[in-house]
């Protein structure tokens, strides 16, 4: 296990331990922005090296698969879960975007195995976040404006998640890197790279605290919430390293395209859910994304699909 | 020195509705407003501010009797279903009444 | 709109009786509660909540009369002889009487 | 239990007031004093709290009706004018009267 | 364009978009201190290598300059553009004082195009920081004492400006670096120096939020404050860069000098004439000092200072 | 004097010279936070070198001496200022704990005047932090369950201890360097060695701000505080001297050993004797742990103690 996840399970032992341990919020949030950012840069500089072109029909083909996954969750909540169409909707936006910090533990991972990847990777997290959003916004209001009476207000809607702030850090990240390119980056390296293992360290902490405040959130659907919340992700993941091989990436590719397709937002899907779809229980959704699939996605989920990548390749 | 009795109406609600509370209040007639961030706990649980889908705010405004009533009313009709919201108002007194 | 009276009790203390006032609060039947971190002055010098030790809350609790007397009464009694407390009471009125 | 009315003085105001009307409020007469930092939005626009200029503060003192009105007096005719400054009153009960 | 200024871009678009993003102000606070003790800490060590006689006369010169400014920006500000007394006497403390972040771009600027320059530079910017705004006050309050009652209150003034946290910092990081010399700051290097870069760049980020937020303090009379916030900075810098020349500064002190001069303060000098000037109107000034000339002295004015630095030496 | 301390000299005189200078309260969370994980993690990496059977004996004679301390501290309070048995207790239990900043500022002097000391102490710490705390409150409560009411609630107390945070996050830190091993830890180095002087530094400044504040608590007893505040430490500072020379720890080590037993806890004591002693007067513990012998210790004190460990060796 990567030493970076040790200190999630720090931060999960401490809250389930009733420690007095917090951090403080605005920690939280900084540490968020500079993992963004962080992750932009990085990819901003590799973008500029490679020619567009060959990245541009990967990205298309990611764009599509974001948008596909909620159709995949979605029957999945209604049938089997038997979930309101408002929660199927909100939980399938939620897994149909990506979680930026399982990411950055994907590349943590890879690093320590000393595998490779397509580092202009972080433009395909930033193309992930929003698709899935809105499809499954779309899936929740279906049919609705009779119902509930408000229809959901695609103008203010859009304008939220598009220029939500991890997709601004993100591509702004990604712009700035690309026109810096590697020489103008240089100076930044201190703080942005090198700082970069430890500071997710330092978040991952948090994230253990706020992970494992979740747990309440399990106790009414528990037997749903373990199953869902770790199936759907491998199923997902599966779906994203065959895309990987398809789209002719490295193991490394396959493995970050699975891990990225396998995680659930928890930072711009609530955001845009909570207003867009209020009928949505957030305790299911959070609960899920945070409580069930992101523990298991960096301790067990990354290593697993390497593992599948491996042999799917 | 002469006051003038006003209402003040307080609502206690997730953050994310704070930029909608604040022009819905303001279109409402509410000449202005006042946000602390707090947490606290109620009936759907603990609301710790320990992320961002976590965070509460408090806001207060100072106005008529009138428009208190239909900001309360607007809030209690649109948001106190689905989300976590309270609401109360009480008596205050003012030295400038024009100002709200 | 039918508003009803109900009675608002603001607990004014140091940080480190937070968990204590929640538990006892809602023990003698508060329904939720509300908190702010503040810093202040009074008789025993100023909070400036530069350090751990020195931090203030501002706890609001909405319930009936007979509540808001027995927690005033608690605190009064436990922890007004040995920390820093404020308290004091006011009459509100909310919207959902069985909420609070 | 017996309670004591008071009076409840805010004052919402630009975070540089702060250290003058913690002095002042203490001169004219009050025991203390309760500060919460704030954001918000008036006559004079938002307040977003977004740099040092532009954070706001909503102090609160419990004291006797007379002090209240000089404090606010003083407040509405020194820094009214030229400062975001919001003011009010409102009656509230304690339990120890001699401590506000 | 420096790829710092990069930063200062997207903050400022993320605001103009209504993006969501903020930075918690606990950080704003938290990087301006590092900014200020790191820019100290620096200097002082680099006057440890010099001897103070050969600096003791162009530190004079430069206070000089500080306190004369203002002389020159109050009579402009009250006959073309009709302002009253207070306002013409608070927009000039803020010209007249300078802004501790613009200098950090500057000397970035200079690293990056390896322009040498007086290493004991930090000294000249604490020493700017006052003069300025003690005598835009001045001017502001002269023959008022009838009028409007109160009188600058010179004691507990004169305190807040010399105590205020940007001198503190700044002076203190100063005598640090000084005591300490280049072997005792070593250990410090690591977060106050390799970092520093990386720390603008996500000031920056937060400055050009804020910045691009006092835009709708140009609406009623934009066109005197783009006028001024633009030619006002050019003439001073002008003055900066002769001053520099007749003390025989280098071309990179000289841009220093100029970029100084040129600068408006937007930390001790609001903070000051809040209390001091209470009628005068902050959106003007900070409309000016930080929707205007601080964007256009770390995106075009510091370029142009060096251009005109180049000429003149 | 260590550049460190000069920080701390800083933080002093804004406060005392009643500047604006404020370190937001989430930078000090964040600070101490950063703290307490870095030193685990730098003794956790140590440990995993060394073989915990030499190492065990060491630490049981550490955790006496904790629990010792308070005794000795009790009757000289009792008796010699005679203070309330709430107050003697609560002192003791401040000074039998250990303050962990003192401790860093400690191993950054060692490592200036480049002695080496026993690399895992860190644990030494982490197991200094709870015996005395509990014998303290022990003192405190003995034989009062008539007296006030209440008898302390031990479930809860000790959970608070234990469980506090500077406990977790220096065991936990303890534990993940152990696990992580040298190479393990090595991504994190940036962030939690090579900051940590400068962390230091920062974290510093503010105790010059907070320790100053304290300065108001001594004027009643002024005499006592300082006369205490001072001697206690360095007769607490030869216990834990000739304790390590007995244990056949370096003169490094008998430094450490000697600047922790004379050291007084400022997070975790007063936080659990808040709640366990509520009669104690928290205004005369803080004023001497934070505001008398905090200061001591980290300005003359371990340069004192160094000098008797050199000697007594
Ligand atoms: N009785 C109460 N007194 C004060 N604040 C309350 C009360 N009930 C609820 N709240 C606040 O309103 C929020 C939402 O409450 P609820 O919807 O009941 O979970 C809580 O997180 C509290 O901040
Ligand atoms: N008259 C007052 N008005 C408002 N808040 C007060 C008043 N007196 C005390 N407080 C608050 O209660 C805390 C403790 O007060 P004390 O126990 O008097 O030192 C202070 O730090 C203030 O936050
Ligand atoms: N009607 C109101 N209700 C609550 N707070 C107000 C109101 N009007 C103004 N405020 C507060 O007072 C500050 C200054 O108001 P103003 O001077 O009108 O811009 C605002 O930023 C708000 O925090
Ligand atoms: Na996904
Ligand atoms: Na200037
Ligand atoms: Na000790």
């Amino acid at each position: 296990m990567d030493p970076v996840v040790l200190f999630f399970l720090l931060g999960a032992f401490a809250r389930i331990a009733k420690s007095d341990l917090r951090l403080p919020e605005a920690l939280y949030e900084t540490l968020s922005i500079y993992l963004l950012l962080a992750i932009g840069l990085k990819g901003g500089v590799e973008i500029a090296k490679h020619s567009l072109g060959a990245v541009a029909p990967q990205a298309i083909a990611v764009i599509a698969m974001g948008a596909m996954l909620p159709l995949i969750a979605f029957p999945i909540l209604r049938i089997f879960a038997k979930l309101a169409r408002a929660d199927a909707g909100n939980i399938a936006a939620h897994y149909g975007s990506v979680s930026v910090v399982t990411f950055a533990v994907g590349i943590a991972f890879l690093a320590r195995q000393q595998v490779p990847y397509e580092s202009y990777f972080p433009l395909f997290v930033a193309l992930l976040e929003v698709p899935g959003i809105v499809v499954g916004i779309l899936l929740a209001k279906m049919g609705r404006e009779s119902a509930e009476g408000k229809p959901v207000q695609w103008g203010p809607l859009s304008h939220e998640v598009l220029l939500g702030k991890s997709v601004v850090l993100l591509v702004g990240g990604i712009i700035i890197g690309w026109i810096a390119g590697p020489q103008g980056i240089d100076p930044f390296k201190g703080l942005f790279f090198d700082l970069f293992r430890g500071v997710l360290a330092l978040f991952l902490l948090e994230m253990g605290l706020v992970a494992a405040g979740r747990i309440a959130d399990l106790k009414s659907r528990w037997l749903f919430m373990l199953g869902f919340g770790t199936l759907m992700p491998i199923c997902f993941a599966v779906i994203g390293i065959l895309l990987g091989k398809m789209l002719g990436l490295s193991v490394g590719g396959m493995t970050l395209l699975g891990l990225l397709a396998g995680s659930a937002s928890y930072i711009a899907a609530p955001t845009a859910t909570r207003i867009a779809i209020p009928e949505a229980n957030p305790g299911l959704s959070i609960g899920l994304a945070l409580g069930v699939t992101f523990p298991f996605n960096i301790t067990l989920g990354v290593a697993l699909y390497h593992a599948i990548a491996q042999r799917l390749a | 020195m002469q006051t003038h009795p006003k209402k003040l109406l307080v609502i206690i609600a997730e953050a994310a509705l704070e930029k909608l509370l604040v022009k819905e209040a303001r279109h409402l007639g509410a000449h202005g407003y006042t946000v602390a961030e707090v947490h606290g706990g109620g009936a759907t649980g603990a609301r710790d501010a320990d992320w961002e889908g976590n965070r509460s705010i408090r806001m207060e405004v100072i106005c008529d009797e009138a428009v208190a009533q239909s900001i309360a009313e607007h809030v209690l009709n649109s948001y106190c279903k689905n989300y976590s919201v309270s609401i109360f108002l009480a008596d205050v007194e003012v030295l400038r009444p024009g100002k709200f």
